[in-house]
């Protein structure tokens, strides 16, 4: 019984993780019908860019009390990965806009294995794994019988809260009208007084600040970064957000949670054990694509689009 | 009097909760033309989709000389009902040709096999059906310019040519969503001459139109439809004298009908 | 004017065989230490394969550059009597196909006298025939896959390639080596296992595993993470479930790090042990807590003189990259074929295929004190070196708590 | 500025010609341990014309002859000068400041000068910009009337011509497995000049003439190509380390070419394409008699291919039969889920089939008559380089899959597919049973995939799951898109770029996948239809007038791929 609940605690903050990464697929998704490959080495950029401020901004001083370095590095990697994901709009997507649909994927995937190449060559130490500071408390907490690091728990409060605020700001203000309206119909939109331009670049700059928070916290959470810890984490977050439905900000985190426990049930539960918990996430997947291709929260109409 | 080769009866469509069609019945003789006229979202196109197995209707049945139809548009196709579309949609980078020999497809025999080797009796097939595809595009005047590829053409000619890819299947009913839309007095003249040449080849034809000048004096039969229900049905004379229809559909300001083509034509896409 | 588009072809052409045909080979100007050598009978080259792009660069490009320094010292010390040595570093990029493209372009080089690498196993089985059939001799400073020199068969070994050498062990004497240290030294019983599912990790999992149980300890679970996988806690909880008074890790410090660091934020606070695959620094710098094991290969570098000299050696060339986990290997692996090759030539000999046989002869039989320990190898081309040493991470540093032979 | 047109190339002309006699490097750049490979020469010596430097010198004088010789289309024919000479200014000029630390190496450095490449770099840039100012003029279109033989003696020679192109800039450099420091730069100058010689040929209409003849002679062409692919051992390639590469390229070449079905026709994404090869090369291990095959039975080659084959399809048919309810983006998604769970499930070792992370190694050489596919080769007295045998077996299985390609592409299924593609509603509105043509798109590629793996893993001796990842897929994928989607001299073209260029360009390999991925940016950019672009898909994709292109005008581009990639096409 430990075990099942450790295993569940393990399983949300993965999945907490996982939704702040999955939240900017969904939404580029829902606004310009692309799948940004390029999302998880958003994430990533923020790490290294929160890393880039601790070791380099941050006086000795400061980076031994954690409210003060973390919101920094905080602040600095949410800034990082948003002016990446803005030249990346701007330089490799924008242009793309009409052109067919296998264009941008590829362009995607070319400024994947760019950005993490970029990092992997210029950033000191990159070439391999670089320690991450443990920019909060340190100590694990004990809840019952289970064990979390109390940095585990920030990443899921925080991924929670984001998601909510994201949720409200979409729903409630007039940015987030614009941006289900041109989500809806771009072209109705623009008649409608929107810039669609605007709108997409709010998008993208949303996703990459939740990316970049997310990407923070991770480090902060696992305690190292590597230029390749964009291509998994961002493969699970847009698994998720299929899962959820793409488009659908609250089915991106409920399909995050899923993974997150699947994944970690999988270990316990399923035939195959920790080998094959990632075979058992990819199958889900399929069978959700195949049986339900909304998603488990998307709107029917949505696929057909 | 002999059975109709197409024949709709009392089809209805809902689309979760809201009523696209209502109980709504045709029958098309052989050799006969029919018009479908209606004011916007009458649904005169989820009719057609209907017709074509692109629908499945809620309740009723379409027969095609007295079989019902099967649910899926391919193998309707190969029963023998044939469409255009509302907005023309060619295959873009297709030559002509191509695509009236895709047309083609459902009447050839060519297993992968076949394709793969390209036997005798492969070759005999593909010559065969460019030459029937040559003579579809000399049919519908578009003999010369079998290898442009068809987004080049200019709009009267795509009309034309989606006509050609769908004589391709060898139908025995022609559907043809809008056929004259955006076309000058000259071209809607050489479509009505076509689409009379088209019935004289023995092919049934329906035609939804907004041209209602056009429709009168083009069909055989007219059916009017409004709000997803059959309003009044008959011959041309019948239909037009009918007041009903006056009110529903041609009492309107030209302009806002208009407008409605207008509407129709951006929004309503099957 | 057609005629003058074929001229200028024609004129291009011509340059092409120009170029083929002529060179300005002037001496280089700096960085030459040759100067003092006689190396009127040209030069040889002794071949790298290894990644040297990619997520395992930090250990390939430790590789090249320790073969490298063995090279810069031989050609200062003029050990290869007329002749001066190259270094030519080719990258794998970790994958099979281009690693058999690198030592088919190495083994169609006649200067090229032995080749050094590769890191990863897999490599290797491709890179193996290509080079045996050119009889290239190669020496892995990291393969660890036994089947490489026996065969799949270890109860019933057969030599693969006789151009086939390595200077590290395999799985089979490190393993049991930590089973015997964690069972019986550290009296712990309770023991789970954890791999990456890699060549590497995999092998050495397995082979002490054997160990153990033979040992007396139970194996109270096995798990396997992913080559890419960062959030361990999924595996973690599984094996504290399982309560073991001890972990051993099969793999690399880029997972081994974490994972320990994880394992203590959940509670599970056990020491880790593992090979000289975390055998390095950054194992501590990614989250390696006191206590947790290692062995690694020969004596502890403070106690061997060979191994000072090559760290100080290594630093004050100033090279870009770490020596990193396989650099002390790389240096001793091209110090064998430049020393075997000197043996070969003698003197006044002269290089050519026909001393191909002889050289791999000279290098089964070479036999020398290196910087991971003395360097020689048994029938089947396996390191005879079974000095073995258990570090512990004490303070932020690795110390050696047992070093001796491994006996079977 | 369009009389400046004229003295601005005259004055850059002169000036790439001066640089070209100019010193380039303040030292002598022979560089590290390679003294006696070393061919880039970077002298003091005025007249020492060799190498790029000669090259150089032609491009200049080409711009003067040119500017004044009554040319029709002379601002193509000036550009193409242009862009080479600039190419080979700038490689070269960037290479010794990168390799020599510093502008100190082109400027003045230790009290020597050399502005060679300073001056190259500005007479070129100069040179381009006169011929962009150049009026525009339509594109020459050559016609002659010949008889039919003297058409085939032409296709003769420029086939000839065209593979002693490729295997001199192959080889620029003279390097047969000898590894050279400067081998990136001389091959890249090599490229440009080779570049800019197909450049003026195309604009003069040279290429068009030529591929409207291969056109008209099909049979008599295709019997020409495959011959020079034959020839390929007797050239300067013939050696291991070529036939090795070329060897390589070809089964890459082959699984491109089965992809450019799936996702060139009939427009499926295919993210997880090379798992099918890795399924082929497995099956094909585990019959080959190898002792870490779970079965202990060793199948003709031929026969194991076959089965690989099959297997591979039945696994496509599976992967593909998503399709029927599943689109676009989401099929992506689910085949690059498979490719995942491919390579776990091969990590893992399941039921034994994949040797797990110990791969199943030591696969036995094929042999014919007694000859091992390894072993050397001499024939009429020609001592052929070993693996030849294996190079000739891949030039039968890209034959063979450019048949299945070409014949499939032209038949009533080949069109279903680009309709599918094209429309998939109104494909399915004409009668095209959408669903079942998808899953044969995907069961043939799988196919031609799986035998191209079988044929893969016994070049290799070795089948490990780790040649079959992620990665990999975007590189076959990255290669069609590369090449030009929906043709197959660009799923060659693309294959061969995508693994020539690591090789030649080794000595950059710490920036390959840097460049790479920048590049498949840039291509998609500014030539989203790709190099060769198929006749129906370049009418879609391209924005630019890119009437009239063939084979040999596209391979101008690639020395300017990045610097130029918006010229290209123009």
């Amino acid at each position: 019984m430990g075990t099942l609940l450790q295993q569940i605690a393990n399983g949300l903050i993965f999945g907490g993780l996982i939704a702040m990464v999955a939240l900017g697929y969904t939404m580029v998704y829902g606004i310009i019908q692309l799948i940004n490959f390029a999302h998880g080495e958003i994430f990533m950029t923020g790490a290294f860019g929160g890393l880039a401020v601790y070791s380099w901004v941050l006086p000795p001083a400061a980076q031994q009390i954690w409210y003060v370095a973390l919101p920094a590095m905080l602040v600095g990697g949410a800034i990082v990965s948003v002016v990446v994901a803005l030249l990346m709009e701007r330089f490799a997507y924008r242009p793309l806009r009409n052109a067919p649909r296998l264009a941008p994927l590829i362009t995607a995937l070319g400024v994947s294995v760019f950005l993490q190449e970029l990092v992997r060559i210029f950033f000191p130490g990159a070439s391999s794994a670089v320690p991450f500071p443990n920019a909060f408390i340190t100590a694990p907490l004990h809840i019952g019988s289970i064990t979390i690091p109390a940095s585990g728990l920030l990443m899921l409060i925080v991924s929670v809260v984001l998601s909510i605020v994201l949720e409200t700001y979409v729903n409630g203000s007039r940015m987030g009208r614009a941006m289900r309206a041109t989500a809806q119909d771009p072209d109705t939109a623009r008649l409608m007084g929107i810039n669609p331009d605007r709108v997409i670049v709010l998008t993208f700059a949303i996703g990459a600040v939740l990316a970049g928070v997310g990407g923070v916290l991770y480090g902060t959470y696992i305690h190292n970064v590597d230029p390749y810890i964009g291509f998994q984490n961002g493969l699970f977050a847009f698994a998720a957000a299929v899962l959820g439905g793409i488009g659908s900000i609250r089915g991106a985190v409920i399909g995050a949670f899923v993974i997150g426990l699947i994944k970690n049930l999988a270990d316990i539960y399923l035939p195959g054990g920790t080998a094959y918990d990632y075979v058992w996430i990819f199958i889900l997947l399929i069978a959700v694509l195949v049986f339900r291709p909304q998603g488990l929260f998307g709107e029917a109409e949505r696929v057909r689009a | 009097m002999s059975t109709p080769v197409l024949q709709a009866r009392d089809v209805s469509m809902v689309f979760g909760g809201l009523t696209a069609l209502k109980n709504v019945s045709l029958n098309l003789d052989e050799g006969k033309i029919v018009g479908l006229i209606g004011p916007n979202g009458a649904g005169k196109t989820t009719f057609f989709n209907c017709l074509t197995g692109l629908y499945t209707p809620t309740t009723g049945q379409v027969l095609l000389k007295g079989a019902v139809l099967p649910g899926d548009p391919a193998e309707v196709t190969a029963a023998g009902v044939a469409r255009t579309f509302q907005n023309i949609r060619l295959f873009p980078s297709m030559t002509v040709l191509e695509n009236v020999l895709l047309g083609r497809h459902v009447r050839m025999r060519q297993g992968p096999l076949a394709s793969l080797f390209h036997g005798p009796s492969f070759r005999r097939g593909e010559a065969a059906a460019r030459d029937r595809a040559r003579e579809l595009l000399a049919f519908v005047g578009l003999g010369k310019v079998e290898d442009e590829l068809s987004r080049n053409l200019p709009y009267g000619d795509q009309r034309r040519l989606e006509i050609a890819r769908a004589l391709a299947t060898d139908p025995a009913v022609l559907l043809l969503d809008e056929p004259t839309a955006g076309m000058n007095p000259q071209e809607t003249e050489a479509a009505r001459q076509l689409i009379f040449r088209i019935r004289d080849l023995g092919i049934s034809v329906v035609v939804i139109e907004h041209d209602t000048k056009f429709i009168f004096t083009l069909c055989d039969q007219v059916s009017v439809l409004v709000q997803g229900e059959l309003l009044v049905e008959g011959t041309p004379d019948v239909v037009r004298g009918d007041p009903r229809v006056v009110e529903a559909y041609l009492g309107k300001p030209p302009e806002e009908v208009e407008a409605e083509l207008q509407a129709v034509q951006e929004g309503e896409t099957p | 004017m057609r005629n003058r588009t074929v001229k200028a072809a024609v004129v291009v052409m011509a340059g092409a065989l120009a170029l083929a045909a002529c060179g300005t080979n002037k001496t280089e100007s700096g960085g030459g230490g040759s100067a003092s050598c006689d190396t009127s009978k040209g030069t040889l080259t002794v071949g790298v394969i290894a990644p040297l792009t990619g997520n395992l660069a930090a250990l390939g490009l430790g590789i090249q550059h320790s073969a490298e320094l063995a090279v810069a010292e031989a050609n200062e010390k003029c050990t290869v009597k007329g002749y001066k040595l190259n270094l030519d570093a080719e990258d794998d990029q970790a994958t099979p196909q281009t690693g058999a493209q690198a030592a088919t372009k190495l083994s169609s080089d006649s200067t090229v006298v032995g080749v050094v690498g590769t890191l990863n196993s897999s490599v290797a089985q491709t890179v193996q025939p290509i080079l045996s059939g050119k009889k290239v001799p190669q020496i892995s400073p990291a393969n660890t896959n036994p089947s490489l020199t026996k065969g799949a068969d270890l109860n019933n070994p057969k030599r693969q390639f006789p151009s086939y050498f390595r200077v590290c062990t395999t799985d089979n004497y490190q393993g049991p080596d930590a089973a015997d240290y964690l069972v019986k030294k550290a009296g712990k019983k309770k023991i789970a296992i954890i791999q990456d599912g890699k060549t590497y990790g995999a092998g050495l999992a397995a082979a002490f595993t054997d160990r153990a149980t033979k040992d007396g300890a139970e194996i109270v679970d096995k798990e396997q993470v992913g080559e890419k996988d960062t959030d361990f806690s999924g595996v973690l909880t599984k094996v504290k479930a399982a309560s073991p008074d001890a972990i051993y890790y099969g793999g690399e410090y880029p997972v081994a790090g974490p994972l320990s660091k994880q394992a203590a934020g959940l509670g599970l606070n056990v020491p880790l042990m593992g090979g000289d695959g975390i055998y390095d620094p950054k194992f501590i710098d990614l989250g390696g807590k006191e206590g947790d094991l290692a062995t690694s290969v020969g004596a502890p570098t403070d106690q061997l003189d060979s191994a000072k000299d090559f760290v100080k050696a290594y630093s004050a060339k100033g090279y870009k990259d770490p020596y990193a986990a396989y650099g002390a290997f790389s240096y001793d692996a091209a110090n064998a074929i430049i020393a075997s090759l000197a043996k070969t030539l003698g003197d006044s000999g002269t290089w050519s295929d026909s001393e191909r046989d002889k050289l791999i002869t000279n290098i089964g039989s070479y036999s020398a004190s290196g910087a991971t320990g003395q360097v020689a190898f048994d029938q089947y081309g396996d390191s005879t070196n079974k000095v073995l040493t258990v570090y512990q991470v004490s303070g932020k540093d690795w110390k050696a708590v047992q070093t001796g032979p491994f006996e079977g | 500025m369009k009389a400046m047109a004229r003295p601005l190339i005259i004055v850059g002309s002169i000036v790439v010609i001066i640089g070209a006699l100019l010193p380039w490097a303040t030292f002598v750049l022979n560089d590290g341990p390679y003294p006696d490979k070393a061919t880039l020469e970077f002298f003091d010596a005025p007249f020492g014309l060799s190498s790029f430097r000669l090259y150089l010198e032609i491009l200049g004088l080409a711009g003067l002859v040119f500017c004044f010789v009554p040319l029709r289309d002379k601002i193509r024919v000036l550009k193409a000068v242009g862009w080479g000479a600039l190419g080979v200014a700038l490689i070269n000029t960037l290479f010794i400041i990168g390799d020599g630390g510093g502008f100190g190496a082109v400027t003045v450095a230790d009290g020597v000068t050399a502005f060679g490449g300073i001056a190259a770099v500005i007479g070129a840039a100069v040179l381009l910009y006169g011929a962009f100012q150049l009026p525009a003029e339509p594109k020459v279109v050559i016609n002659p009337k010949l008889p039919f033989w003297a058409e085939w003696l032409i296709l003769l020679v420029a086939f000839v011509a065209l593979l002693l192109l490729i295997t001199e800039t192959l080889t620029a450099g003279g390097h047969s497995g000898v590894s050279d420091p400067y081998i990136g730069p001389l091959f890249l100058s090599y490229l440009s000049a080779a570049g800019a010689l197909l450049g003026v040929l195309w604009a003069v209409g040279v290429t068009k003439w030529i591929s409207d003849m291969s056109e008209r002679h099909r049979i008599f062409s295709i019997v020409v190509l495959v011959a020079c692919a034959v020839a390929v051992p007797f050239t300067s390639l013939g050696n291991d380390y070529w036939m090795t590469i070329t060897a390589n390229i070809g089964v890459y070449a082959a699984t491109a070419i089965g992809l450019n079905i799936v996702v060139g026709l009939a427009g499926l994404l295919d993210l997880g394409y090379v798992a099918f090869m890795g399924i082929g090369a497995f099956v094909a291990a585990n019959l080959s008699g190898a002792v870490a095959a779970e079965f202990g039975i060793r199948l003709p080659f031929l026969l194991a291919a076959i089965v690989a084959g099959i297997v591979a399809g039945l696994f496509g048919a599976i992967v593909g039969s998503p399709t029927l309810r599943v689109r676009g983006d989401y099929l992506a998604i689910v085949t690059l889920a498979f490719g995942e769970i491919f390579v776990r499930v091969s990590q893992n070792n399941i039921g034994g089939l994949t040797g797990g992370s110990n791969a199943i190694p030591n696969i036995p050489d094929l042999s014919l008559f007694g000859t091992g596919f390894n072993d050397s080769l001499t024939i009429g007295g020609v001592q052929l380089p070993s693996g030849v045998l294996y190079y000739f077996l891949i030039v039968v299985l890209v034959a063979l899959v450019m048949f299945v390609f070409g014949n499939l592409k032209n038949s009533r299924i080949g069109r279903a597919w680009i309709a599918i593609r094209e429309d998939e509603d109104v494909a399915r509105a004409m009668g095209v049973k959408t669903g079942k043509l998808k899953i044969l798109a995907f069961m043939t590629g799988a196919t031609l995939a799986g035998l191209a793996g079988a044929v893969f893993a016994h070049k290799l001796a070795t089948a490990s799951y780790d040649s079959f990842q992620f990665n990999q897929s975007v590189t076959l994928l990255a290669a069609v898109i590369l090449g030009g989607m929906g043709t197959i001299p660009g799923a060659v073209l693309g294959a061969a770029l995508l693994f020539v260029l690591p090789e030649e360009l080794r000595q950059f390999s710490d920036y390959r996948l840097l460049f790479f991925g920048l590049a498949l940016v840039v291509i998609m950019r500014f030539r989203p239809q790709g190099l060769i672009a198929d006749r129906h898909r370049r009418a879609e994709l391209a924005d630019q007038d890119v009437t009239g292109e063939s084979l040999d005008d596209t391979v101008i581009k690639e020395p300017v791929a990045v610097a130029g990639a918006k010229e290209a096409g123009a």
